[in-house]
């Protein structure tokens, strides 16, 4: 099970849930299972968000593998100079 | 608009060149000689990037009107190296990495060329001020001072003082 | 070349990783033969200029552009209506987000001028003086409407609207009106109120910071040149060319494909050059006029036009034990977005506290439209004015529970397996060692005089990685050509060439890394976010491994064995056993037509594992109590790197970030007069750090290596831009007991400051 | 606009008496800047440094000859005149960078009458005097009456300065020019101070003048300076009674480079370090 842990602007979708446990091989997966629990939710976490899975921050990940246990934040889009 | 026509020497060879009366040296040399290592960085004196050495002294061409070139000598990042390879400047700041973008580099050897030209064993401080009028964004001017230094140093050496 | 590499060893383990070479790009750029966006003259090419707008904002009521269209010399003529209209909606990921209505109305305004110098019309003549004529030719009639500045005024509720149509995002309920607050972010996490019940010591002060520009020396350029089949050629300086391909052709309404751009070298970026301003302008004038176009902004209009990053007022408070450990944080931030919604505020949220271990944290950001331009990346985007803030109060925190400020980082360092102030758990990180670095540098004990002082401060970047491609070929010399599509800023060609010979075993002066333009290499993310050397660099690896086993699969080949008997050492083929004579990549280069064709490999990644990155530093400074002119003394950065490729790159990237820093903190300030036009758009009064305002700037680099990378690199480019401005604060109150919490901290702010304080 | 560089003082008369629209330049420091920055191009730039005496710099019996156009470096490199108007060349070298000392003269830092020109107080504090040529022929004023506003001189359009004229120091006399700007180099002054005296055998201040820069509309003289110091020994109880009224005859204005409290409140401390230096120069020539 992946933990994924929502910021203040997301618990708004999650009717203010903060973490939840998730069953998910890859982040789409987790996407989709989310949105199954708090519908709307999908939409927030696919357009423009980057997804952190233990510490590890990347963009364009919806096929990006989610390790068993594995903890999951969504963050904002991350710009650099 | 007629143009003016000038005739002048640029980094050692007889050059002429026709220009509009307003346009400023650096244009010409840009647009016209086709020397396109003179950099515009503001075109208003604030950024050196423009550096030449014209009839001996440090300028910036952006500062000079072109017609004003008749009869001048000019110097260009484009005229310092010789038939015998780099200026030892050229040299220092390839090796002390003293360029990150570059844009600006052409400015500080011409810039550095007329300090040593005048003194050749200048004190950090003196190196400083003598390229204050350089803008360089990207290095912190760290390595481009010690680069200069170098130069003199390695200058020095070749031609120890008599 | 005469010229030879800085003898440095390399790192243990590498025979390349580590050393100095002269970089390959480096011949053409002290000789002057390096061409920049503006070096490229075209036969039959016309000179385009852009109408730009004097007033902070306006409604345009009518642009009549005839009499210009009939004027001698003039080709072409465009307004906003030359170019679609596009949706709104977040389109691209990462570091390349962006909003399409937003980019198309910065690039050529419609209904609306956002801020003084915001493009409107532009025309293309067959000299700059008749195209300048050609504008003054143009007639616009404004409603000048009211503008807005400061970000409390714009979030106030009688505040002027930029947009009719931009409602809060992130707040609840969903507003119902419209404001210039285009989205509230919020890091919350345990509990404030019992973290600062746990204080001892709380410490709480407003910052404000000027908007600031990124000041590359070299202005925006293009040549477009849209040919007879209606394919555009672009050559511009940009940080990166696909994205400059996406956006022009976007912008135009057409494909990507349509559209080719060939990278100029670039006169430097710091972020300002990772979105397009006048690369569409010039290719559709030059569709229209069916000519070559060029535009060269002035140095004026990228100071108006370009650029900067946000202004802010920041307020926070920071609570902590009276052993030193910190119990809470809480504030807000809202940051300058300039005329289109986007300011980093959240990274600024992230950062701000990140090399720190802090349960409780409750920060929120506000985003704010206001009436100048549009902000764009500037080195570490966001982090360095919440860090001037937060570092500055954590120098105040450890002054009041009396611990040396470098003790008291350490005591509350966030590491490994630590959660992060924005959330996630922290992988290996080197912030640590930064601050031990600093504290063992002779620099730290250094006896100070009268009026002097010393000032630490820390800083964290997150380090991006991204899409990167790279293609290797072996030459028929058995040299290598590295082809890559990330512009080099700061050298990251040589550290493309470093990370390739290593591989390839072969000399590093018989690579030849290429920055190639869209339709030569596979699509590259822009070079920003401190992700070249990371994450093209594991790309130009991961090309270089399939090359080297393409090698020994030919080198079996034609020892007829078995390819895992084939070892590649140095550079050649060698066969376990030994006994035959080995094969260098030249040998195995002449024989390719009979092994197989050229020897060639490409690759391409989506880089994840960039390891964050932290700078401790340390300021000396000089006070003149008559004056209030700040001298900065001595400098010293210790910055983790992961693993250095080419340390002098590594260096120059930390003093150039501590030398932009140290002009935030003096004297670098967006100055508008009260219609909104910028009173300084010039480097006379735009006052950038020259040379004889800084010392040397000593670097430590601190090596963490980082797990994500095969050698261990962490970006460097970003993270030395973070501390300077809290370490300059600092040093200024050990000089004087003055607390300044006000950028620029200029001769007049801080002679004020020693005034109110009866000095 | 047209470029003319004409040999003489007479043919350049002639140029600008045939064209209203001519306008003299020498460095064109300030005046390619202004044309960039929207200011109207002239008809006719009238380039002044291939006039040999415009370029000049001698010494000419009891006095220093600079020409209008003479540029600043040439100045620094004339042993002699640093060693007698240290702060007059001071000044000169405050003007901008290297690149532009090649340039920058004398001449077209008065002439642009900038509130803010470094070399203005130090040809000021010297009695400095203009030489102006026009049609009625030359006619000599003091520096100080050159410069009526921000941008306007006393000359009329069809004249133009041809040099400069500064009296060598008598014995146990020095100038001094100090100025502030926020960087060290490349800005413009923020606020400028010079000054000059001559000290009695004792030591004992016989003769003071001070000139602020860029807290004004034109340089402003320090009379009470003077009045406080002469007779007297430079004490800080006297320097401190200096620096409040160099302070009070500021009339400075609030810009992007500075407020008005701050140009008074540095404007006094310029002049007492100006001051300090000038006699510390002052007591070695002695």
């Amino acid at each position: 099970m992946a933990r994924v842990i929502f910021g203040s602007a997301l618990r708004r979708y999650t009717g203010g849930v903060d973490e939840v446990e998730i069953e998910a091989t890859t982040v789409r997966s987790l996407i989709n299972a989310l949105d199954r629990r708090f519908p709307g939710l999908g939409k927030h976490l696919e357009s423009g968000m980057a997804v952190a899975i233990d510490g590890e921050i990347m963009t364009d990940a919806l096929y990006e593998p989610v390790p068993e246990d594995a903890e999951v934040h969504f963050l904002p889009p991350i710009g650099g100079g | 608009m007629s143009r003016k026509h000038v005739t002048c020497t640029i980094n050692g060879d007889p050059a002429e060149f026709l220009c509009e009366e307003d346009q400023s040296l650096l244009d010409a040399l840009r647009d016209v000689v086709g020397l396109m290592g003179v950099k515009e960085g503001c075109a208003t004196g604030d950024c050196g990037a423009c550096s030449v050495i014209l009839d001996g002294r440090l300028n910036c061409s952006c500062l000079v009107l072109a017609p004003e070139a008749e009869g001048a000598t000019i110097v260009t990042v484009e005229g310092m190296a010789g038939p015998d390879g780099l200026h030892p400047l050229q040299e220092t700041f390839l090796e002390g990495a003293a360029l990150q973008c570059g844009i600006c580099t052409p400015g500080f050897l011409v810039a550095g060329k007329a300090l040593l030209d005048r003194n050749p064993d200048p004190t950090e401080e003196e190196v400083r001020y003598a390229v204050a009028g350089n803008l360089c964004r990207c290095t912190g001017y760290d390595k481009i001072v010690r680069s200069i230094l170098d130069a003199a140093a390695r200058m020095g050496e070749a031609a120890p003082a008599s | 070349m005469t010229v030879t590499a800085t003898t440095t060893d390399p790192q243990p383990g590498y025979k390349w990783v580590g050393t100095r070479p002269v970089r390959h790009d480096g011949l053409d750029k002290v000789t002057g033969r390096a061409r920049y966006g503006a070096d490229l003259n075209l036969p039959g090419m016309l000179i385009g200029a852009v109408l730009r707008s004097p007033h902070a904002h306006a409604r345009i009521l009518s642009i009549d552009t005839s009499a210009a269209e009939a004027m001698e010399g003039v080709r072409a003529v465009v307004t906003g209506a030359d170019f679609p209209m596009l949706e709104s909606g977040g389109e691209g990921s990462g570091e390349e987000y962006y909003d399409p209505l937003d980019l198309c109305r910065n690039v050529m305004a419609r209904d609306k001028v956002l801020y003084e110098g915001h493009a409107l019309a532009a025309v293309a003549a067959t000299s700059r003086r008749e195209a300048l004529a050609a504008l003054a030719a143009i007639e616009v009639d404004y409603e000048v409407l009211p503008h807005v500045l400061d970000v409390s005024e714009a979030m106030a509720p009688d505040a002027p609207i930029l947009h009719e149509d931009l409602i809060t995002e992130g707040v609840e309920p969903v507003p119902t009106t419209p404001s210039n607050v285009a989205s509230r972010y919020v890091i919350d996490r345990g509990d404030i109120e019992k973290g600062f019940a746990e204080a001892d010591v709380i410490v709480e002060r407003e910052f404000v910071t000027q908007p600031v520009h990124q000041g590359y020396i070299e202005p925006h350029a293009v040549v477009a040149d849209v040919g007879e089949d209606g394919k555009a050629t672009v050559f511009c300086s940009s940080q990166g060319h696909f994205m400059v391909r996406a956006h022009t052709a976007e912008l135009l309404g057409w494909e990507p494909s349509r559209v080719k751009v060939i990278p100029a070298e670039i006169g430097g970026g710091f972020g300002g050059k990772t979105t397009v301003y006048v690369e569409p302008v010039a290719t559709r004038l030059s569709q229209k006029a069916g000519r070559p176009v060029k535009i060269v902004m002035t140095r004026d209009e990228v100071f108006r036009a370009t650029g900067p990053t946000s202004g802010c007022k920041i307020r926070l408070k920071v609570g902590a034990t009276r052993d030193g450990r910190l119990t809470a944080v809480s504030g807000s931030m809202a940051y300058q977005a300039g005329a289109f919604k986007g300011s980093p505020v959240s990274l600024g949220c992230m950062c701000a506290f990140a090399p720190y271990t802090i349960e409780n944290v409750f920060l929120e950001g506000f985003d704010v439209v206001v009436n100048m331009p549009k902000v764009t990346a500037y080195r570490a985007p966001g982090a360095p004015m919440a860090s001037f803030a937060s570092e500055t109060l954590l120098d105040e925190i450890a002054e009041r529970v009396g611990m040396d400020p470098l003790e008291f980082r350490l005591h509350n360092a966030a590491e490994e397996g630590v959660r992060s102030v924005y959330g996630p758990i922290h992988k290996r990180i080197g912030f640590r060692e930064t601050v031990e670095a600093v504290r063992d540098h002779p620099h730290y004990s250094i006896e100070l005089g009268p009026n002097q002082g010393r000032g630490v401060a820390s800083g964290f970047w997150f380090n991006f990685g991204g899409s990167s491609s790279a293609t290797v070929h072996i030459n028929e010399d058995g040299t290598a050509s590295v082809l890559t599509g990330s512009p080099d800023i700061g050298g990251s060609r040589a550290s493309m060439a470093l990370m390739a010979a290593e591989e390839l075993g072969i000399d590093v002066y018989d690579v030849t890394p290429i920055v190639s333009d869209t339709e030569s290499v596979g699509y590259t993310d822009v070079t920003g976010g401190s992700r070249v050397t990371h994450a093209t660099g594991l790309a130009v690896i991961d090309a270089c491994r399939k090359v080297v086993a393409d090698l020994r699969a030919r080198a079996a080949m034609v020892w007829d064995v078995d390819v895992d008997e084939v070892e590649w050492v140095d550079g050649r083929a060698q066969h376990v056993s030994g006994d035959r004579a080995p094969m260098t990549t030249r040998d195995l280069a002449a024989d390719a037509a009979g092994t197989g064709g050229p020897i060639t490999a490409s690759a391409a990644v989506n880089a994840r594992g960039a390891g964050a990155a932290f700078s401790t530093q340390v300021c000396d400074v000089e006070v003149d109590p008559e004056t209030g002119y700040v001298k900065i003394l001595r400098y010293t950065t210790a910055q983790d790197a992961g693993r250095a490729i080419h340390p002098s790159y590594v260096e120059g990237q930390m003093q150039g970030g501590v030398a932009q820093g140290i002009g935030w903190a003096l004297n670098e300030e967006y100055i508008f007069d009260a219609d909104g036009t910028m009173e300084n758009p010039g480097f006379l009064d735009y006052r950038m750090p020259v040379a004889s305002d800084l010392p040397m700037i000593d670097t430590v680099i601190v090596e963490v290596p980082n797990p994500g990378h095969p050698y261990g690199v962490r970006g460097v480019g970003e993270v030395g831009i973070v501390p300077p401005m809290a370490a300059v604060a600092n040093a200024i109150h050990d000089a004087t007991g003055l607390r300044l919490s006000e950028l620029p901290m200029s001769p007049v702010k801080v002679l004020e400051a020693i005034g109110a304080n009866g000095g | 606009m047209r470029y003319v560089a004409p040999t003489s003082i007479e043919e350049t008369v002639s140029v600008l008496a045939g064209d209203v629209r001519a306008q003299v330049y020498a460095g064109a420091t300030d005046f390619i800047p202004q044309l960039r920055m929207g200011r109207p191009e002239p008809g006719v730039a009238v380039d002044l440094k291939r006039i040999d005496r415009l370029t000049d710099l001698r010494r000419e019996g009891d006095t220093w000859v600079i020409g209008a156009a003479t540029p600043s470096a040439r100045l620094s490199e004339e042993e002699d005149l640093v060693a007698e108007l240290p702060g007059l060349v001071e000044a000169a070298h405050l003007i901008g960078s290297d690149q532009i000392q090649s340039r920058a003269s004398l001449g077209g830092n008065l002439c642009n009458a900038s509130p803010a020109a470094d070399s203005v107080p130090a040809m000021v504090v010297n009695d400095g005097r203009a030489v102006i040529a026009g049609p009625a022929g030359m006619r000599t004023i003091p520096v100080a009456s050159v410069v009526t506003g921000p941008g306007s001189t006393s000359l009329a359009t069809d004249e133009f300065l041809v040099e400069l004229v500064f009296d060598r120091p008598p014995p146990r006399t020095a100038d001094a020019y100090l100025r502030f700007i926020p960087r060290t180099e490349m800005d413009i002054a923020v606020v400028g101070a010079g000054a000059r005296l001559t000290l009695d055998e004792a030591g004992r201040c016989q003769e003071v003048s001070v000139a602020l820069g860029a807290v004004a509309p034109t340089v402003v003289m320090v009379p009470a300076a003077a009045d406080i110091l002469v007779g007297n020994p430079l004490t800080d109880e006297a320097l401190k009674r200096v620096a409040a009224e160099a302070s009070a005859v500021c009339n400075p204005i609030d810009d992007k480079r500075g407020t008005k409290a701050y140009r008074r409140q540095v404007a006094g401390v310029l002049a007492v370090r100006a001051l300090r230096l000038a006699a510390d120069r002052a007591a070695r020539t002695g």
